[in-house]
């Protein structure tokens, strides 16, 4: 029973994981919490879903429109993603960037964000409605188990497949993503741009080329994850990701902002908290999970793998 | 003297917002030169070499590098073109490494194996970087702090090197090793426009210089003959 | 004809944006095939009515000002809101303004209390969902254990399960201890692991489309094997994408069969059908429901006393006063109401999802 | 410790972070009405100790008494309410608020007026408003910024926001005044006028002031006693002649031809 | 006109209530503190409200608590009576919840604020959001809170909505005045100097934490009172009405407003709240094209949310800024 909740905890983490990933990106190099990053996320499991030729249903301006021809789906959901990653960049020319070059409130830029993600959101609605779509049952490894036996018959520890996939990925773009950051000059550029933009300019590091670069990883590793999350509970309506927007931001803070491992550390801890909670307390699960938090930020105020916040006077 | 010109500023007006920091102010730095920049507080010095790198877009006037015009590329570009600045208030990457710090000043340069060397070589100039190698950057005494951005700006070698106000906050001791680079770096056919409170010790070690009042340039000549005029002597030499 | 004179405005708000969106579009489209058929039909007496639509988004201030713009523009009377919370804030403007308001899915207790003038087509939960209890007992009546699950955060759950509760104690059966999840969860293995263990026979679920369809598939995918039965809020085809082939055997109790073999419900099955490609779901026809009774409750008034006579308020009042007398055969089957405003519906029924063989399409067989 | 009954006392001071000890086993005392100095190499630890006075740092071992009452461990607008006042060696005015509001800020301590009463505006509080108002004024001519009062802090050049600081810490009327590095950024000309400064306000408001500053003949010319650190210890403590031929701090800091 | 009221009164009000919270919002963030927990002690608040005027606390038939509580029970009953049918609500008694809910609202932020507030920035906002998710959950069990029906047939002390006004106007200007007195005030300017600079704030003398707390407690004491009034004026309270998405909502006011003097938070409350309301009255206009028209009613909210990201491009430092009132050096050379 235990080893089954851990593994549930498991399975709930690494979607909250798999979505803070590209959320934390953004934020750890402009520092900067991006609403839409729910919204691209959404997109990318809607683009997958168009990529592969499937209808869409009787509401919104596409009604009971295809394309004329269907990717399969892991083709649909690597276009699909870069498809959402040059949206991220899209957003970034209209918007970020030129809030970044008015000197805009970090505030003022979660705003923005803000915006955009309810108007992205509803022209997702305007296009193909509210509706629910998936993915063909089988999608992506046909023929697969629906869900995977760890334990024994009588102690089963069961993982559903989809969850067994979402949580390879997460751990692939932990892997790909840390080694980017930390080891490539272009990651160090990266880092250095986090810290002081204009500085790093100084250095001879094109600024906004990095940062566009950000945008177009984020939105390619929440394309990613908002596809894999569609397969694993179906896309259920163009709120898909934002309605993770709050768990999201509850993990990237609780594994430390900007931190990319603490993303995946985070995600996978609010997961087992939440699993772990005893069956009679099961209706408070949510206020004990930020309970939790609360409390975990008031003994680490930087979050598990958070830097501590120097200051050097 | 009749060495070409490496940097033109040719009647250069910069505006904050209302307050006009810069007014026309005309500056040419031969190739291999050393230049002095002298005045008072908020009499635009930083702000010139801000606008050299482009950190900020003059109203008016031509800045024109090795016979280019510089004044439409962006800062990165500066940089690529072989100009590094030190910039007022040493601005060092807090929360990246004193080594990640240094290489990043390397970041133009494909040449890996030179960039190692040009590490050592920095660690050599200032021990106490090597001891700090692994410290965050932002935990550094000011001084250490100002080593590192001069370090750091070397790391591109660049052809032109803007220096603000270099010994700041620096030890004695360490003031001399910084001018003692100064001078050798020139002597390795750098460029140099500096810009320097302790404007006796600049002088000294410069061709020449140029005195800013209030946004204008008031005064400029060979360094000697600045260090001995009576209104430089007054005003800024104490 | 009825194209000649000025429409008779009815207000629809409900919500079109928002999460709650899923279930006011439903609801569009069945007042909108009302529109259309009663106007085909003549309208009131010859006179066209016009459907005048308000967004409520899926908060309550959305609800209250949809409702004051509908006032206002001098609608006779207003379908909607959506959810049974906004109902209890925005109805009471109605109330105080005198018009009438037909609630197409407000299944709350204590919604036609609100007032004179607030009645409801949707029947309460209490009357509905025991039916599908008693079909899961005649199809397995070896059920001892029961497992429930319920939307927290959903006033039309949290009513829901309270009545299954009673109802599966009232039969004698053990319920094991309640599971809670939030309508935005998407994962439930830990509520799951709560009570797997225990082999329940028999899972009740009260929740919404996307949650519901999910909390079904993970229980299949983890290996449950039982029966199902998915309260209203899974009552919609937009539970098939969800749970795919693992929908297969939902029972849901229904307030509304595409089935019922009458004259109306075949001609609005038929508009549906034709404009949306698939079988109508029951939000639909209770919208249908709800302009229909506004339609004939005008008919019956403007008969004793020719409309063109009254004023918006009087017209208002009247209307109410016909809409409560009247008995209706509507696609949900005769209704007719309490002095309250609570619903009277005459038949209901109890339907089980089959799936086509590749678990993309599937329909509601009616049992009972 | 016990001989000197000081102003300010630091006893066997330390303070490490991670494995560096920054300030290591330092003690002194500055006596009142005199100014101190402190000098040393970069990252000596001086801005450390100052950190430390002011509570902004808590020590890692070792004790400071204030005007004879122990301070260790206070937090820092406890140490600046006893009445100790400074500026930062990396420049922290309130970049937004006016040069006048900086200033005015400071005499919180010395003001009264409450949240209600001060909002309400009742005339005890709109008296203290005026008179912190003029007050600010007065410090802002006396640093040469009356003019700018109303321009925001981040406008100001370096050298003035130097001054600006001052001022401010100043409005604390504190006993102690702590400059980092108060003449940096300045050119000769300025340094001197600064140093004539220092000693002004000290007599005007009868100051001690404890002060770190690389700039050998600032120093030795404006201090009483002057106090050597080098990698966090105390290396050597007397009036300028005998620090400035003290061999060790020549090695450590003068270098050898000053 | 009158027309008008009746299609606007409600939206006036709302504006006017928004505007409360923007400003219990700006509060903290005067002195730095990015907390949104304005939310949470509105929700309280209004439960507050609710719990009384509907007498939820009223043990049904039989029910008794253990002494002195029930006879603390037993006189509540006696201090909000039953309202009549058909009856107004008093007045009197509708801002004796205010106070209560207020207070109440107060002494737990101070609880709350003491040790979040050790917290910054986005570790402060999220700590305030866990504590809006806490109390949104609790009142999802509670029975006295009604569940998730929440609590419902709040008497009304007008019979219009717009009468409302009668108290929440006179609300939001003392609000606002206080706001705007106390950023010209020694109090004030010591929670700007937080938001500035805190290192620096308290080496000058002052207590960082008394002064976050009590621009916190001050936000939520505005805060839970407007919840009291807001449960009578929208008849139902649940716990849908503090939520994360207000949190964000009440930020965007305080930012797209301007963040930086009072009138911001105001003007930003009424924008943000007036335009989606507007845009569904665009669509009724006469004479625009009927693709227009449905465009404007379906994608409204499309246009919302485009309008609130592209204005932030004209206004980076939100619509009201310090420099409309005095002139301040710029810094347009800036890059
Ligand atoms: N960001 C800014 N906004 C507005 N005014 C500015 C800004 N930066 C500098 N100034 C103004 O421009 C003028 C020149 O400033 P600059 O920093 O170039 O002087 P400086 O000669 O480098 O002085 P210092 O020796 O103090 O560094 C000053 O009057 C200053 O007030
Ligand atoms: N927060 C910190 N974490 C790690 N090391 C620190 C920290 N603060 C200071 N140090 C180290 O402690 C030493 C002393 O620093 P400090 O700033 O006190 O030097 P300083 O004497 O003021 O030097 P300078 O004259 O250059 O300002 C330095 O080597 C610095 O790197
Ligand atoms: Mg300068
Ligand atoms: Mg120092």
């Amino acid at each position: 029973m235990l080893a089954q909740q851990l593994a549930n905890g498991l399975a709930i983490g690494s979607v909250y994981a798999i979505f803070a990933l590209g959320y934390t990106l953004i934020f750890s190099i402009l520092g900067i919490i991006n609403f839409a990053h729910g919204a691209i996320f959404t997109l990318g499991a809607y683009f997958t879903y168009t990529l592969m030729g499937l209808q869409f249903g009787f509401n919104g301006l596409l009604a009971q429109q295809k394309l004329p021809f269907g990717l399969p789906f892991w083709v649909a959901l690597l276009v699909g993603a870069v498809i959402a990653g040059l949206f991220g960049v899209f957003l970034e020319r209209i918007i970020f960037r030129p809030l970044r070059a008015r000197g805009a409130d970090p505030l003022l830029t979660l705003v923005a964000s803000l915006g955009l993600a309810v108007a992205i959101v509803n022209i997702i609605q305007y296009l193909v409605g509210a509706e629910t779509y998936s993915y063909p049952s089988g999608a992506a490894l046909p023929g697969a188990p629906a869900s995977v036996n760890f334990g024994t018959t009588e102690a089963p520890v069961i993982i559903r497949t989809a969850q067994l996939i979402i949580i390879a990925v997460a751990v692939l773009i932990l892997i790909v993503l840390t080694f980017f950051i930390n080891r490539t000059k272009t990651g160090r550029a990266l880092r250095a741009v986090s810290e002081d933009a204009t500085t790093s300019s100084l250095l001879g590091i094109n600024t906004n080329q990095l940062i566009r670069l950000t945008f177009f990883l984020s939105g390619f590793v929440g394309g990613v994850a908002g596809t894999l999350v569609g397969l694993n509970v179906g896309i259920t309506g163009p709120y898909l990701g934002i309605s993770f927007g709050l768990k999201g931001l509850a993990v990237i803070v609780l594994g430390g902002l900007g931190s990319i491992p603490g993303a995946v550390v985070g995600g996978l801890l609010i997961g087992i908290v939440e699993a772990l909670v005893p069956a009679s307390l099961v209706s408070y699960r949510d206020a004990l999970a930020f309970a939790i938090l609360f409390i975990v930020l008031l003994v680490r105020p930087q979050g598990l793998l958070g830097r501590p916040l120097i200051q050097k006077v | 003297m009749s060495a070409q010109s490496v940097l033109e500023i040719r009647g250069l007006t910069v505006n904050y917002g209302a307050i006009q920091a810069l007014k026309d102010v005309t500056i040419t730095v031969h190739a291999g030169e050393v230049v002095t920049l002298i005045g008072a507080n908020g009499a635009g010095k930083s702000t010139t070499l801000r606008a050299v790198s482009r950190l900020l877009n003059p109203r008016s006037g031509s800045i024109q590098y090795q016979g280019k015009d510089i004044a439409r590329l962006r800062a990165d570009e500066v940089v690529r073109a072989g100009i590094a600045h030190v910039p007022e208030g040493r601005r060092v990457l807090a929360r990246l490494t004193v080594e990640d710090n240094l290489r990043l000043g390397a970041f133009v340069r494909t040449d890996n194996e030179a960039i190692e060397a040009d590490l050592q070589a920095q660690f050599k100039r200032f021990p106490r970087l090597l001891e700090r190698r692994k410290q965050l950057a932002g935990t550094l005494s000011g001084g250490e702090q100002q080593m590192l951005a001069i370090a750091r700006a070397l790391m591109s070698r660049p052809q032109l090197l803007l220096l603000d106000e270099p010994s700041l906050g620096l030890a004695p001791i360490i003031v001399r090793e910084i001018f003692s680079i100064i001078r050798d770096l020139n002597q390795s056919g750098v460029t140099i426009l500096l810009v320097e409170q302790n404007a006796t010790l600049a002088l000294k070690n410069s061709a020449r210089g140029y005195v800013l009042e209030a946004g204008q340039i008031t005064l400029e000549g060979p360094a000697g003959a600045l260090i001995e005029d009576e209104r430089v002597r007054r005003a800024y030499l104490g | 004809t009825a194209q000649d004179q000025a429409p008779i405005q009815i207000g629809v708000a409900v919500a079109q944006t928002s999460n709650v969106a899923l279930l006011g579009q439903e609801q569009v489209i069945g007042a909108q095939i009302a529109e259309a058929f009663f106007n085909e039909r003549g309208g009131v007496n010859g006179r066209p009515i016009q459907l005048v639509l308000q967004d409520t988004a899926g908060d309550e201030a959305g609800a209250i000002n949809a409702f004051q713009t509908l006032i206002s523009a001098n609608v006779v009377g207003i379908l909607g809101p959506t959810l049974s919370q906004q109902a209890f804030s925005a109805d009471p403007l109605a109330e105080q303004a005198g018009v009438p308001v037909l609630a197409p899915s407000n299944t709350a207790k204590g919604i036609p209390e609100i007032g004179e003038f607030i009645a409801r087509v949707s029947a309460p939960v209490a009357v509905v969902a025991p039916n599908a209890v008693a079909a899961a007992l005649d199809i397995n009546p070896d059920i001892k254990t029961v497992a429930v699950f319920y939307a927290q955060n959903d006033a039309f759950a949290t009513s829901e399960t309270g009545t299954f509760q009673e109802t599966v104690t009232a039969r004698g059966l053990t319920l094991l201890p309640v599971q809670t999840f939030q309508t935005t969860d998407t994962d439930f293995s830990a509520q799951i692991t709560n009570v797997l263990p225990s082999n329940p026979e028999l899972v009740i679920i009260s929740g919404l489309a996307a949650d519901g369809g999910n909390l079904v598939k993970q229980l299949r995918e983890l290996g449950y094997t039982g029966l199902i039965i998915g309260g209203n809020g899974l009552n919609t085809s937009n539970v098939f994408p969800v749970c795919q082939a693992l929908c297969d055997g939902i029972i849901i109790a229904q307030a509304y069969s595409y089935q019922a073999d009458t004259e109306i419900n075949r001609a609005f099955v038929e508009a549906y059908t034709a404009g949306q490609g698939k079988n109508p779901p029951q939000f639909s026809a209770q919208a249908f429901a709800g302009i229909q009774v506004f339609v004939e409750a005008l008919t019956r008034l403007d008969n004793v006393i020719p409309l063109e006579t009254l004023d918006v308020a009087q017209t208002r009042a009247l209307l109410n006063a016909f809409i409560l007398t009247g008995r209706y055969d509507t696609p949900l089957g005769t209704l007719t109401f309490t002095r309250d405003g609570e619903i009277i519906q005459a038949q209901f029924y109890v339907a089980q999802i089959d799936m086509a063989d590749d678990g993309q399409t599937g329909q509601f067989v009616f049992i009972r | 410790m016990s001989d000197t009954n000081g102003l300010l006392r630091i006893g066997s001071l330390t303070r490490a972070f991670g494995g560096l000890v920054a300030v290591n086993n330092v003690s002194f005392a500055v006596n009142e009405g005199e100014i101190f100095g402190l000098i040393g190499p970069n990252g000596a630890g001086k801005t450390t100790l100052f950190n430390l006075v002011t509570g902004l740092t808590p020590p890692t071992s070792g004790e400071l008494y204030f005007k004879g009452r122990n301070i260790t461990g206070s937090r820092p607008h406890q140490i600046a309410k006893l009445g100790m006042g400074r500026t930062f060696q990396n420049i922290r005015l309130f970049p937004n608020l006016t040069a006048l509001e900086n200033v005015m800020v400071a005499q919180h301590i010395h003001t009264r007026s409450g949240v209600l009463s001060g909002v309400l505006g009742l005339p005890r509080d709109r008296r203290e408003e005026r008179e912190a108002r003029e007050k600010a004024q007065g410090l802002l001519e006396m640093v040469n910024l009356a003019d700018r009062a109303q321009v925001q802090a981040r406008n100001f050049p370096y050298g003035d926001q130097r001054r600006l600081e001052i001022a401010r810490a100043l409005a604390l009327q504190p006993k102690l005044l702590l400059l980092d590095e108060p003449a940096a950024g300045m050119n000769p000309n300025e340094k001197a006028g600064l140093s004539t400064f220092i000693r002004e306000v000290k007599e005007k408001f009868s100051l001690t002031v404890l002060l770190i500053e690389h700039h050998v003949p600032t120093v030795m010319g404006l201090c009483d006693r002057i106090a050597v650190l080098n990698f966090g210890q105390l290396i050597a403590l007397g009036n300028p002649a005998e620090v400035q031929s003290n061999p060790a701090v020549i090695e450590a800091y003068l270098g050898d031809e000053s | 006109m009158n027309d008008f009221i009746n299609t606007y009164g409600f939206l006036i009000i709302s504006l006017v209530l928004q505007a409360i919270l923007a400003l219990s919002m700006y509060l903290p963030l005067m002195a730095g503190q990015l907390s949104l927990a304005t939310p949470g002690f509105y929700a309280i608040g209004g439960y507050v409200a609710a719990i009384l005027s509907v007498r939820t606390f009223l043990p049904a038939s039989g029910t008794t608590f253990p002494e002195p509580l029930q006879s603390f029970v037993l006189w509540l009953g006696t201090v909000f009576p039953a309202t009549p049918q058909g009856q107004a609500f008093p007045v009197s008694l509708l801002l004796v919840e205010m106070l209560i809910a207020g207070v109440l609202c107060g002494l737990l932020a101070i609880i709350v604020g003491l040790p979040a507030l050790r917290l910054r920035g986005i570790y402060l906002a999220l700590a305030t959001i866990a504590f809006v998710e806490i109390v949104r959950v609790v009142s999802l069990n509670l029975p006295i809170t009604g569940g998730s029906i929440g609590i419902f047939g709040i008497p009304q002390p007008y019979p219009t909505k717009f009468e409302f006004a009668w108290i929440a106007v006179p609300f939001l200007v003392i609000v606002a005045l206080f706001v705007y007195r106390l950023e010209r005030v020694r109090v004030g300017r010591a929670l700007v100097s937080l938001r500035e600079d805190e290192l620096a704030a308290a080496a000058m003398g002052i207590n960082p934490t008394y002064h976050k707390v009590l621009a916190f407690t001050l936000g939520a004491v505005i805060a839970g009172a407007c919840g009291a009034l807001s449960a009578h004026f929208i008849n139902t309270w649940n716990a849908r009405q503090g939520t994360f998405d207000a949190s964000i909502l009440i930020l965007a006011y305080v930012i797209i407003g301007g963040s930086r003097t009072w009138l911001g938070p105001i003007v930003g409350a009424f924008l943000l709240t007036a335009l989606p309301e507007v845009l569904r009255g665009a669509a009724d206009v006469q004479g625009i094209p009927t693709f227009l028209a449905q465009f404007l009613k379906d994608g409204r909210l499309i246009i919302f949310g485009l309008l609130i990201a592209f204005s932030t491009l004209f206004f980076p430092q939100g619509l009201i800024t310090p420099n409309l009132f005095k002139r301040r050096g710029g810094s347009e050379g800036e890059r």
